[in-house]
């Protein structure tokens, strides 16, 4: 919800606002997605949410099995970049909140390391923002994957 | 100029240390050339200058309170 | 995964094959999302997943506010119709999985009354493979919705 | 030919039941003119005809073992 302020207030300086945090420590529980979701229902004008899930794939390389990514991001830059990424959506489609979360360290095969969550009264906004979301961060976000290896050597994660 | 250096994702291999002091740097042109010359893998890598948490594209000033970042391309989610 | 089978017998007549029941009584939980995630932590092969849900809207009408949503389905027609559309959805996108959960009975303004899971090895194919599942089971699934209102009149939901 | 109809979503307001025994039916026109005739109301409904659980377009003959049933327009999820 205080996303709607971020809204209204275009023209005041990054500086006099602070990004909201979007990064933590490990995979990100389905326990605390379903905590997300069940925080949306007292706001009884959405329709429609939007999730989209990053899942670490234990993709066989040529160096071997993945099995955990290591993420690392220079995260003031992140944080800064994700804040404008949610005033350009929020701009551009009638969205109730959003709400974004990126594991840091290491998430295992099976994990899940991204959680994005878009809520709107009718299904096309919310549906439509969390793809743009997701293409947007993956490609301006500064984050970066360090596939660790069955052997444990490790191969740097390239986004298609 | 000098200037302190964050290092960021596959740089570091190369590097082997994720912060950087570099001394007499007056522009980002010349950090980019001092960089290659100290670590000339780095030229066989894709990286991306920041400058105050902006990409830049063309050659700029440092003044004193620069941040100054190496970001190889990006892979989150 | 179930439907992996699905997708390797398309001359397979309907009546011989049973088609997956979507519907349960009331609100899906959060905590059924939750575990229906983390089930999927064993397949390591996805890369991405695709929710959508569906939320009973309290909209205010002409007729008043609305306080709930009472779902009635032609139940055998709506999964033959449900099946065919999963036929369709894994023959045209590379998924992994699908499941689609819908609410029968009451739902109360604010509850989860629609549930669509998708997941892939990358994110498109289950990005639009969520869009397109819940665009047609809208349209195609013969489900109604009656809107129960603050005073407990009632009338019908439209579809936009 | 005797049918069970089914009728379901916003028509059962103007039938008062979801379940409907009809005689004399031998195809689907008949079963609109008969259905209208006791419930002049669905003139005002847009209905389709589902038989054996597939939405018709045309006239369609009525054998033993058929399965009727009345869709208003949709609304799920």
């Amino acid at each position: 919800m205080d996303l709607q302020v971020g809204k209204n207030s275009k023209n005041t300086k990054m500086s006099e606002r602070k990004p909201k945090n979007i990064f933590s420590k490990g995979p990100i529980p389905a326990s605390f997605i379903a905590e997300s979701i069940q925080k949306h229902s007292s706001q009884k004008a959405i329709g429609g949410h939007s999730i989209f899930l990053g899942q670490v794939r234990a993709d066989q390389t040529e160096n071997g099995i993945v099995k955990a990514i290591d993420y690392t991001a220079y995260e003031d830059m992140a944080l800064e970049k994700m804040h404008l990424i949610r005033e350009d959506i929020f701009a551009k489609y009638p969205l109730t909140c959003m709400h974004v979360h990126h594991s840091l360290g290491e998430v295992a095969a099976g994990e899940i390391c991204l959680f994005v969550f878009t809520s709107s009264a009718h299904r096309k906004a919310a549906m439509d923002a969390c793809e743009e979301t997701v293409e947007r961060l993956k490609a301006e976000l500064p984050v970066w994957g360090r596939e660790i290896m069955e052997d444990d050597s490790h191969q740097w994660k390239v986004n298609q | 100029m000098q200037v302190q250096v964050m290092i960021f994702g596959q740089l570091t291999d190369i590097t082997g240390k994720s912060e950087l002091m570099l001394y007499d740097i007056p522009d980002t042109d010349t950090l980019i050339r001092t960089l290659l010359s100290i670590y000339p893998a780095l030229s066989d890598t894709k990286f991306a200058i920041a400058l105050n948490k902006k990409v830049i594209r063309e050659n700029t000033l440092l003044e004193g309170d620069n941040n100054i970042a190496l970001l190889p391309p990006f892979s989150g989610g």
